[in-house]
């Protein structure tokens, strides 16, 4: 017996494959999941399909590292997560189940001039943009924060931070699930253990999948996979501003919870948070060599250890208990695509890198309303796929930084 | 700090705490072989340690963790002793000393093979094998990093299958083959049941049949009694004070399966294939995080049948064992709700447990490059900042006056950072035309220019400036945080063209001093310089008896000369130059004064007023691209985006001071500051300053476009503001040309 | 010889971890991709993004501080 | 702390062929960088390399330390993660320490080489 047991969530399985769906998603992860679940809940779209390849949740949305912010570094992005923080907010309530949300703030720390400068100007345009972040000083983050050693080890001195108050975690695979079960209990389907292998399409639109299962026809496709993006839109002859990365991290063994916030910092490249089962989660930048090897590396729990315990000193002697890897799709400017790709019938939720977690409730939202209306909303239109060719990028390398 | 390794596992810390010790140990059944965690205590403010792996050493502090039933806390640590990595390279790798890994590593040696063997008995825990292929170990002396060059030999045995039934937390359970090993080394077991295959040397009452329970003795906390059941269903309950388990062996195969797909192979028992137990019908399944068949059977009823699933459900494995002792067990409750016998999870580091100041060791921050000057700097009592990936000097002490100094009279300037390339062969004019978006050609001997680098998108990644020294000769600079992208772009595309060049990266062999002010000449001719290069010329001199290229140009607004010279020569440069303009007001300034200077001039700092889709039109720098050039990186893309509406551009502000009752303050808005248009976002500021000469504030930033326009007068930070044109100061740029 | 994976053969130095490296990607607009503007787009933003072997680039940033070609499986990070 | 003393040198971009083909002062040591890029511990007249666009200029931006054979072994075990070479001389260069280093190894003792931006943080890391 042991409180983190899952105990109201039920997922009910459909029996067989119906011939055709409405709509057809291509992963059973978190956005894959959300959307359908909106798709039903908010435009009553219940003849769908979730085609997941392994298990539901088993890919990023279940080995990210759980943080919800909406501290972004440009406007448009700002108010798509704000939306996110507001859904996740409310979704233990919506959903009845035990997300296990819990609001704890980020700090953001700043090292040098430029990571001042970087941190005031993300403190603004949060602000302005619906987003509470403030930038705070060395005093405040020892109040906030007493671990932190403020003089980095001697290294990297701490100057100050962007706090960004609704900086919060919650239960990744909860989330996923509670998806699953509301989108189930309205009639959209979810198969494990069904690769899609090809997408068929008639004059240049999408009529349905293929799948190791055999062939499902659907009026839209959207490929909502993390990792793998390329293979499936390579299916319609669509090419993606996309690179997939490794992302790594580690948890430590279960220690009295002492350690409130999350904290982050671009110059060391690194964060860590406290889990609710007590466990030090650290996670570090995406490795730079593209790749879809899940293996863990060693230089990256050595040096991501090493550069943590500059700024929190106590990592030291807390036992290493596992390490994994993540592949996430990096989008050229650092930004998500989502929505219509030009390929009539075909669309995509991808460029999540290291933040799709965060972005499940508002993704799956706007997602879902698009595919219901056939417009996209104006919350997700900056983040289209046209966009580099219209000169629209939404360049934030700086938000991209650790998580 | 406890000794790790040391001899036998019968000389471990736990043997010794139930032998000599008398300590009532926690509940469940002990392996002795770290595989379980049911000894897991904290030696010497390390916690989770498996007290069956460390030796004894006198006075170690030793809490048992379930002897409080608290997590433990996260502590701020004592001093500890640094702990080294060492790399060793070999032939072949063997992990585990048993029998099966003594008879690789032997055969391995006999054919001159380099063998290195690492066994946890010996105190060499290895944690991971990781991708490389390199096998890391946790070691008493510190951590070890081997790199085979052919094979690694998986010799790691198999673990004992833990009882999953009620009454497995009491006190007085082990293994068969920890039953031996206690009695070998005096443990007093008492009176011994053996459930499955007994124990070898010790006398034990066999019990035959399923089992089922075990039960408390007088003390609550330990085992009176096992409780068996015949094929006919009739229970049979028999007395003890000690159970012991051999209840089948399970591969100890988690290395062997990380290793997958690289030069692996397993031997001995490592290979035997995992045994199922029967399925568990009540009790807890896994003791780390308190699972119980009743909770697997709640999540599977729900709709959990993955064994994945399950996992994340119940956290069943999730805890200091990572499933050792549930996965069986778990399989087996699977396997008899009707689905095929799943894999058991993927295999991932750690498989034995390490501190994080432990794996840390032979890590270390990137390096922060300091110049020739930088003792110089700390002597002058400079704040010393890291900027563009370099130790500079952020200001020494008075930023009004470094900043006066320039404007009046001279300063000197360590600029040493700056990326610098030299460029020669007969190809070098042809790979400058196509990597600048200005022509090259036109630029005669002895003349420099100011240049963007485009990629291409069009987008602008460094500036610097090109100075061409013969027709086949040049020198290129980069901003100092651009240079090292910028020697791999140059390099790249030199070879992409198949360019006949060669290329010299000169920037930590270059120092490069800028002497600026408007006795910037005065204090050349005084170091011998009479006549130094015309504005956008460059030359070569000695200066105070220092080789120097002198290059003319400018970035403060006055008249400037960057002296490029030899590493070597930068402290005597810089001490002749304060020297000689000592009765002139000589005094460096620093970096902080610089972004004053420069931003009066308009200029724009790459990565701090840039940004990824920086197009020269955006920068409202369209002179410096020229579209009649056949080729260049970026032009096709500077051609397509020069068709699409314009959304934002970088633009000059500037903004009074604040009148108080009694004097204008200079209050000036922060960098990052949002620009509103009315009520719209319209957008940030990316450079703030006050400008003392001007009596106002003056800013860059970025505005967007309302209905095709920019709007003129903006509110940051809650005052107004102004577009205006740039450069602020001078902008006929009479001073820069002296 | 175990095949490395993310040890990278440098053809001047030797072999070193990944870390010592960057990487550069080989752009491959389809021949299918005429019109100037859209290979323009295809060039500066996509990535073929393969999931299999593929010939790319890698610079010595820790040793000669050159370019080389290698090959890679993206799947494995064995080097071909 | 060790010192790690600033090398005066030479630095020369020529043809593969070029360098192949040039000797060396006598007592200096040649490390080849690169096929086309040598770092000669000699001032080394220009006039030396058949490449008339041969870059050659005087270096002064490395800094050195000779170290015997058996404290450097140790401190590559250490802090080097690359395969060292076994025959005497020989010249290899990559992280050590975290440091970009380039290493001769003499017969008894280990030349090693840093940029010197660097040099103060190999010193520290020699400790």
């Amino acid at each position: 017996m042991n409180e983190f047991v899952e105990r109201a969530i039920d997922l009910r399985w459909p029996t067989e494959v119906k011939r055709a769906y409405d709509v057809v998603i291509i992963g059973g992860g978190g956005h894959g999941l959300a959307t359908a679940y909106y798709l039903a809940t908010r435009h009553g779209i219940t003849n769908v399909a979730v085609l997941e390849c392994s298990y539901i949740g088993g890919g990023n949305s279940g080995r990210n590292t759980t943080i919800i912010r909406a501290n972004y570094g440009v406007p448009e992005a700002v108010r798509f997560y704000q939306r996110s923080v507001d859904l996740y907010a409310h979704l233990e309530q919506e959903t009845d189940r035990a997300l296990m949300h819990k609001t704890k703030g980020l700090l953001w720390i700043a090292h040098s001039e430029a990571g001042i400068r970087q941190e005031r100007a993300r403190a603004a345009v949060n602000t302005a943009c619906g987003a509470s972040t403030e930038y705070v000083d060395p005093g405040t983050i020892r109040e906030i924060c007493p671990q932190i050693d403020l003089t980095g080890n001697g290294v990297w001195p701490v100057y100050g931070a962007s706090y960004h108050p609704a900086g919060s975690t919650a239960r990744h695979d909860r989330v996923v699930w509670a998806y699953a079960e509301g989108a189930m209990r309205l009639g959209v389907d979810v198969f494990q253990r069904t690769g899609v292998t090809g997408i068929r399409m008639d004059r240049g639109r999408v009529t349905g999948v293929e799948t190791s299962d055999g062939p499902i026809a659907a009026g839209i496709v959207l490929s909502a996979v993390g990792g793998h993006v390329t293979t499936i839109a390579s299916m319609v002859g669509l090419r993606l501003p996309i690179r997939t990365h490794p992302l790594q991290a580690f948890v430590t063994n279960r220690y009295a919870q002492a350690f409130h916030p999350i904290v982050a910092s671009s110059g060391l490249g690194g964060y860590a948070s406290q889990t609710a089962k007590g466990e030090m989660l650290i996670g570090a930048e995406i490795d730079r060599a593209p790749s879809y090897a899940y293996d863990s590396g060693h230089p990256f729990l050595q040096h991501c250890a090493f550069r943590m315990m500059t700024l929190l000193p106590f990592l030291r002697d807390l036992r290493v208990l596992r390490q994994w890897t993540g592949v996430c799709d990096m989008s050229t400017d650092y930004s998500p695509v989502m929505g219509l790709t030009g390929v009539d019938g075909f669309l995509v939720t991808t460029g999540w890198g290291t933040w799709g977690f965060k972005a499940i409730p508002a993704g799956g939202e706007q997602l879902a309303a698009l595919i219901a209306t056939g417009r996209t909303p104006d919350l997700i239109a900056p983040f289209s796929l046209d966009r580099f060719a219209r000169d629209r990028t939404m360049a934030d390398r700086g938000s991209a930084g650790t998580h | 700090m406890a000794e790790f390794g040391g001899q036998m596992a019968a000389d471990s810390l736990l043997t010794h705490l139930l032998r000599d010790a008398g300590v009532a140990i926690g509940g469940g059944c002990l392996c002795l072989a770290g595989d379980c965690p049911h000894c897991l205590a904290t030696v010497d403010g390390v916690s989770y340690v498996r007290t069956c792996q460390v030796t004894f050493r006198e006075g170690a502090a030793v809490t048992l963790h379930a002897a409080n039933g608290q997590l433990p806390p996260l502590e701020s640590p004592g001093e500890r002793p640094p702990v080294t990595a060492r790399t060793t390279h070999c032939d072949i790798v063997v992990i585990g000393q048993g029998p099966a890994g003594r008879v690789a590593a032997t055969d391995a040696r006999s054919v001159g093979a380099h063998v290195v063997t690492l066994d946890a008995r010996e105190g060499q825990d290895v944690i991971g094998v990781y991708p490389g292929p390199l096998v890391v170990a946790r070691t008493e002396d510190g951590m070890r990093h081997v790199y085979p060059r052919g094979e690694i030999v998986v010799a790691t045995g198999a673990s004992e299958i833990q009882p999953a039934v009620p009454g497995n937390h009491l006190r007085g359970l082990v293994t068969a083959r920890a039953a031996a090993e206690l009695a070998a080394s005096g443990v007093p077991l008492g009176q011994v049941v053996a459930v499955g295959t007994p124990p070898d040397g010790i006398v034990c009452e066999l019990a035959s049949g399923t089992l089922v329970r075990f039960e408390p003795s007088s003390d609550p906390t330990r085992v009176g009694a096992v409780v068996m059941r015949d094929p006919g269903g009739v229970e049979t309950r028999l007395a003890c004070d000690t159970v012991s388990l051999g209840l089948g062996l399970t591969p100890r195969d988690a290395l062997l399966r990380m290793a997958r797909g690289m030069n692996v192979r397993g031997v001995g028992d490592v290979l035997l294939p995992a045994h199922v137990p029967p399925c568990p019908v009540e009790g807890t399944v896994c003791p780390c995080a308190g699972v119980t068949v009743a909770d697997l059977a709640s999540v599977h009823a729900r709709g959990f049948h993955e064994l994945e699933l399950v996992k994340r459900a119940t956290l069943a494995g999730t805890g200091p064992c990572q499933g050792a002792g549930c996965v069986p067990h778990i399989r087996a409750f699977l396997a008899a709700q009707g689905a095929a016998l799943q894999p058991p999870f993927t295999a991932r580091p750690v498989t034995r447990q390490l501190t994080i100041g432990e794996v840390a060791a032979g890590a270390h921050h990137a390096v922060t490059p300091r110049t020739a000057l930088h003792e110089e700097h700390v002597g002058l009592g400079a704040i010393m900042e890291r900027l563009g990936g370099w130790w500079r000097p952020w200001h020494y002490g008075d930023v009004d006056a470094e900043y006066s100094a320039v404007r009046t009279g001279v300063s000197i300037c360590d600029v040493s950072t700056l990326g610098k390339m030299q460029v020669s062969g007969p190809g070098a004019l042809a790979l400058l035309e196509h990597l600048y978006p200005v022509p090259i050609s036109t630029l005669a001997p002895g003349r420099a220019r100011y240049v963007f680098l485009l990629d291409e998108r069009g987008y602008v990644i460094d500036d610097g400036m090109v100075a061409r020294e013969s027709d086949t000769r040049f020198n290129l600079t980069f901003t100092s945080g651009g240079a090292t992208f910028a020697e791999m772009w140059v390099r790249d595309w030199a070879e992409s063209l198949g360019a006949d060049v060669r290329l010299m990266n000169q920037t930590f062999s270059l120092g490069a001093i800028n002497v600026t002010g408007p006795r910037a000449a005065e204090l050349l001719a005084r170091a011998g310089v009479g006549a130094p290069p015309a504005f956008l010329h460059h030359g070569q001199a000695d200066v105070a008896g220092v080789p120097c290229r002198i290059y003319r140009l400018s970035f403060t607004g006055e008249v400037s000369f960057e002296l490029h010279h030899a590493a070597a020569d930068s402290v005597r440069l810089w001490h002749a130059l304060l020297s000689l303009g000592q009765d002139l007001g000589i005094r460096p300034h620093g970096l902080k004064a610089l972004l004053k200077l420069r931003l009066e001039k308009g200029h724009l700092i790459v990565g701090q007023d840039t940004d990824f889709d920086s197009s020269l039109r955006r920068l409202g720098c369209e002179w410096a691209v020229r579209l009649d050039k056949p080729a260049f990186i970026g032009r096709q893309a500077v051609l397509r985006t020069n068709r699409l509406p314009l959304d934002r551009q970088l633009c000059g502000f500037e903004m009074d001071g604040e009148q108080t009752t009694s004097e204008v303050v200079c209050r000036t808005p922060a960098e990052g500051a949002t620009i509103w248009d009315g009520e719209d976002l319209a957008g940030v500021v990316t450079s703030t300053t006050w400008s003392p000469t001007l009596g106002k504030s003056i800013m860059l930033g970025w505005l967007r476009l309302k209905d095709g326009q920019l709007p003129t007068d903006v509110t940051i930070d809650g005052r107004t503001a102004r577009r205006v044109p740039t450069p602020f100061y001078d902008p006929e740029g009479r001073r820069a040309r002296g | 010889m175990a095949p490395h994976r993310l040890r990278i053969h440098c053809p001047h130095c030797g072999v070193r971890a990944v870390e010592e490296f960057a990487y550069g990607e080989i752009p491959a607009t389809p021949d299918a991709l005429t019109d100037a503007d859209a290979r323009d787009v295809d060039r500066g933003f996509m990535h073929s993004n393969h999931e299999g072997p593929v010939t790319e680039r890698w610079f010595h940033a820790f040793g000669c501080r050159r370019w080389f070609t290698v090959r890679r499986d993206t799947r494995t990070n064995e080097m071909l | 702390m060790r010192v790690v003393e600033r090398l005066n040198a030479a630095r020369i971009v020529a043809i593969p062929a070029a360098i192949d083909a040039a000797t060396w002062p006598t007592g200096a040591l040649a490390f080849r960088l690169a096929p086309d890029e040598v770092l000669v511990t000699a001032s080394t007249p220009a006039g030396v390399i058949d490449d008339a666009h041969a870059i050659v200029e005087r270096e002064t931006g490395f800094s050195a330390v000779w170290v015997d054979s058996a404290q450097a072994i140790d401190f590559l075990e250490r802090e080097c993660d690359w395969e060292l070479p076994r025959e005497r001389p020989a010249f290899a260069q990559g992280m050590v320490a975290g440091l970009p280093l380039k290493l001769w190894f003499g017969q008894d003792r280990v030349l090693m080489v840093v940029a010197s931006p660097c040099a103060a943080d190999l010193a520290e890391r020699l400790r």
